[in-house]
């Protein structure tokens, strides 16, 4: 799950990390009395992408009234497909420096690295690909955590050292939110420190492992249902479906991942242009297979669908039987090729003719008929 | 010959009493392979599908010598599977449960250093399997032929592919490994090519990437040093969609890498072909063009479909 | 710190260990009313001790006057030297099984080990000592904790894994009383199972590591001063002082551990008993031996006393002044035998003999002089 | 020759600028022990009694090459500090230090595990002086003789009452360890008594133990396999004063060992002769009687009192 802005402040801010006095608005009116109480605010939409400032989603006011117009003019815009719910209104902040701080899982390394930069703010990738020694890295074990004497190399290494006393704390309550949350993507860019010394976290991402979502039930709770991404994408989650909405017209269903890829390959090889991701895992059942397809109709850019299935326990004839059983129970009239390898195939191919479902030799094959198809 | 699993592997699979467990042992025990255990805490003492049920690994690798392992548990429970597992002393641990949550993976990884005599491969993966002897894990065996390509894969459903046109083309596999999807895996490609590079009776090797992390480069890298293996590399996902970012950290440690370009890229730098379609995989690799004979029905034993 | 039973009980319920209901009583009308409301309970003497029950301090009663008549028994009551503040109603419990668990530091290991029996109870030393076999043991890795399948061999080797699901919450939770109070000592015994397989911790121990108090002040706070042990041992706390009280006449000052242990032994062999055991450090400054002085001489039993210093980085020209001064302060009349070596010793010697203190050349002869003179 | 601490051996003092750790390392220095750096966070670019201050330990190995460190800092810090010396790869760390909790420890322990090349000496202990060449720690060096005796040691005061009636022997010493008071300890009486037994310079061997453990019963187990040196050990705490306990689990797992008298008999049994004092202990090693000169006099440097 990834968090909003003020969603992963309020969770880092529980750890004990200072962050910036601010108030969530839903409406004009309610941001116009959160700047009338703070003061000066920035207005933040509250959209889980990157890039809201570039998007004109951040405004900077003084006033109440100025509060309400950025609120009129940011609540309900559109930034990279999501539509702002609401705004976060946050007193601006005395800047004396901005720090990068940042976690994310080093899949290559099998391990986590946190991350201190004094060159904080958006260049910050730019900065890692042009100097990477500038970007301080600790590889703590996942067991001890990261330890006093590490945290203190890691800041002097940065060339943070003299503020070592404030950031040490503020890194290691991060780490901890890495492992209260199972956080694979956690970041405070900038971490801004004050004249005086001060750090206080100016943004805040928290992105949330899926996969154990089954320990984290409160905060999917409390935070799972305030942003509207895809349509389709919601619902296909509410049916336990791995889904991605893209941008093409050929709908894709396929059992495992790879196979899955593998098909939204072939489709562009073919000259078309994928409409999702849709992989229904290792069997092929005819409820799984109606459920995909019912997702996948609702997007009306949809102009046919392309089913590539590897029957190895499941033997072919069963699946195709459940594809024909999907198709007449959703009444499916756009165009269907399925192409259906593994054990009983040509008994699954004779099916499929049977029931007018074209099936495909090879997934090229299928590929290029659906694309023809759909043309 | 063949890479980590021969007839000499005894198999301890971990929650054997459940659905899955069940069903894949049953499907093990078909085409051969030695599972001398299972576990189920509280069952001990018990016997499923005629194999002997243990409360713990420990007890089981005391019992029967089991010296490998497969785990069919839900994702909560896996990764203390696996140390399980790896503490009880097994060379070879296979996990196909899916949805292990990250940081226990990391955490598994960091166990794992203690035991370096514990191969892990997975999870999240379809497991192994050495054609005619034994398997553990999903792999469909009616796919497969003894022979010498060694076939290494992140993929499940891919791999089944590639084999079942490597059968149809009457191109055996020594052995066929899915090293598992997941971000944070036990055995590398390194890993495996460097096995099957040391396994006499390997010659062929067909390598099946993915898009994300840098296992297909590093095992390019490899390749590129010399290799007696005649190798095709093949990527998946080269259209796929990027995951909608938010912050710039994972950009900061992979940088450009990664990629299905930079993947394609590093195996033909390091002089492997690199093929479009699991078809041509299999073309490029053994010449045959894959006049398909329909698979899965060269072998015809009852009860393996 | 040795946290009385009532406390280490409410230690380990706030980490989530089932303890039976129970009630504090300081006077026999609170035992009694206790007693009223609980029902049946045991009225247990809260001691830092063991061997209560033996000692007479745990009584079983129905009623709420039988609590009164208990408790009037137990409370003030003496046993191995401390007088018992307040007694503990407890209900009884349903016992099916009674199971030892405990934890300590094996220092031969340089680990913590958890212990597991299916025989608890008072005899679980004699157990220990004949069949060593019953008692299941872990050594969990300090960083990484017991891991759950480590929990689950634990269980099993002890015999009672038909109880896993009830026993590994409860030994995870007393290892987090290690972690979190820095113990070195916790117990359950016994751990009772009821019939219904409930666990429910029938008694508690729980020792805290002195060198860790300042992590644990609030503890500290809470439960420090409810038990009376030997009022010079409270005294010499207050003041800093390593000190041990023990049964002879011989008042025994000496700087280091080992010094002073061995002074101890010098005592012994020459016929005497040391009153104490005093390691004053270091150095030897006036004020510190003035201290420890005083508090040896509030022990009327104290019939002389034996000081040991070598001085290391200390001249003993500076000790010896440092003794005179703090006899003369102290207007000492008791015999006193003072053993110098190290740095000037000589000159300390002389210092001594010129204040009318008795050197001793050796550690031997200074003993053998202060049993002499104490005899 | 001598053990652990020789002429090449390069110091970076933990804690320098505090109190302890300034007085401690003028010491150092004025027996000629080479102090190549000092730490102190925040102080890094500084010097301090002539010595070279840095932020981390590790860059103080960087930058002068130390080998060996010395740890003067509070007991909060203190478990932290030997793990950044391990970490920076210093070979021997010597921890001052007294009162550091025992989980702390017991975590330190694990630690140095993953540093093997790691020796550590201490806590709560004096440190090392090999006579005559270095010293880290705060054995009062003006009590020490070069030459062949080699003592280890638990207890502090005792060490130097034994250093210093050696001396007035005139029986020198090779290098003289404090292991230190804590139950969780670095280096042990084995690991010491093993380093002496293959330092061709030390013939005799003072062990003075304690209560407590199975250390020295350990050590005697060794010697017992046969040893060149000529060893004679000391007990202290026979009278001691046992804890008041409350548990049975410190007694369940000591049982009977750790007694003066297990040890005694452990060390006769081994054909180690057992002192009942000190001066004892010294007649016994050297067969000199401890006609005693006043210690401390026969050095007469200033500044070392």
């Amino acid at each position: 799950m990834k968090l909003l802005e003020y969603q992963a402040k309020e969770v880092l801010s529980q750890l004990g990390i200072p962050i910036p006095s601010g108030k969530v608005a839903t409406t004009p009116d309610e941001a116009a009395r959160a700047c009338a109480e703070l003061g000066p605010v920035a207005v933040k939409a509250q959209v889980p992408v990157g890039g809201r400032g570039k998007a004109g989603g951040i405004k900077l006011v003084q006033t109440a009234d100025e509060a309400r117009a950025a609120a009129e003019q940011i609540i309900g815009m559109d930034i990279k497909g999501f539509r702002v719910p609401l705004v976060y209104c946050e007193t601006a902040l005395d800047i004396a420096q901005e720090v990068y701080l940042g976690f994310t899982v080093d899949r290559d390394a099998r391990a986590n690295v946190v991350m201190l930069s004094a060159h904080g703010g958006m260049d910050i990738e730019q900065l890692a690909e042009e100097s990477p020694e500038a970007i301080a890295r600790l590889y703590p074990n996942p067991w001890r955590g990261p330890l006093n004497f590490e945290l203190n190399q890691l800041v002097w290494a940065a060339g943070l050292g003299s503020h070592s006393r404030a950031l040490v704390p503020v890194i290691r309550q991060l780490y901890r939110a890495i492992t209260d949350y199972d956080a694979v993507t956690a970041e405070i860019n900038p971490l801004v420190i004050s004249k005086e010394g001060q750090v206080v976290a100016g943004d805040a991402k928290l992105e949330t492992d899926e996969n154990a979502a089954f320990r984290h039930k409160a905060l999917e709770e409390r935070y799972g249902d305030v942003v509207e991404g895809d349509p389709y994408e919601r619902e296909a989650k509410k049916r336990n479906l791995t889904y991605v909405s893209l941008d093409g017209e050929v709908g894709i269903i396929g059992n495992g991942a790879g196979l899955c890829m593998g098909t939204l390959d072939l489709v562009q090889r073919a000259g078309g242009r994928a409409a999702n991701f849709c992989d229904i895992g290792g069997g092929a059942k005819a409820e799984v297979v109606e459920n995909a397809l019912s997702v996948i109709l609702m997007n009306p850019n949809v102009r046919g669908v392309l089913i590539n299935v590897f029957g190895g326990i499941t033997r072919g004839d069963e699946v195709a039987r459940g594809l024909v059983q999907a198709r007449d129970s959703l009444n499916l009239r756009l165009p269907l090729v399925v192409r259906l390898s593994g054990t009983n195939e040509t008994e699954g191919r004779e099916i499929l003719r049977a029931n007018g479902i074209e099936p495909g030799a090879s997934g090229w094959e299928a590929a290029q008929k659906i694309v023809e198809m759909t043309r | 010959m063949s890479i980590l699993l021969n007839r000499d592997s005894r198999v301890v699979v971990q929650g054997i009493t459940g659905r899955e467990g069940s069903f894949h042992t049953e499907q093990m025990q078909s085409m051969g392979t030695k599972v001398v255990a299972g576990t189920s805490p509280g069952k001990g003492g018990t016997t499923h599908l005629g194999v002997p049920i243990f409360n713990t690994v420990a007890d089981a690798v005391r019992e029967t010598a089991a010296n490998a392992g497969g785990i069919f548990v839900p994702p909560p429970f896996a990764a203390d599977a696996i140390m399980e597992a790896a503490a009880a002393g097994l060379t070879l641990v296979v996990c196909i449960t899916e949805g292990i949550p990250i940081q226990d993976m990391i955490r598994v990884k960091d166990f794992l250093r203690l035991h370096p005599g514990c191969r892990l491969i997975g999870p999240n993966c379809p497991g192994l399997i050495t054609p005619g002897v034994a398997k553990i894990g999903i792999i469909p065996q009616q796919f497969s032929l003894p022979g010498h390509v060694g076939v290494v894969s992140r993929s499940g459903t891919l791999t089944y592919e590639a084999m079942a046109a490597l059968t149809s083309a009457g191109a055996g596999q020594s052995t066929i490994v899915g090293i598992g999807g997941d971000p944070v895996l036990g055995l590398s490609f390194w890993d495996v090519v460097q096995l099957f590079e040391n396994d006499p009776e390997t010659t062929h090797l067909a390598l099946i990437g993915e898009i994300g992390g840098t296992d297909e480069e590093r095992a390019a890298e490899l390749l590129g040093r010399g290799s007696r293996l005649k190798t095709v590399a093949f990527i998946s996902g080269r259209t796929a969609p990027e995951g909608k970012r938010m912050g710039h950290a994972g950009a900061i440690v992979s940088g450009n890498r990664g990629t299905a370009k930079s993947k394609e890229e590093a195996f033909s730098a390091a002089g492997v072909r690199v093929a479009e379609t699991t078809d041509e995989l299999v073309e490029m690799l053994v010449g045959a063009p894959a006049a398909r004979r329909p698979a899965g029905e060269h072998q015809t034993e009852p009860g393996q479909s």
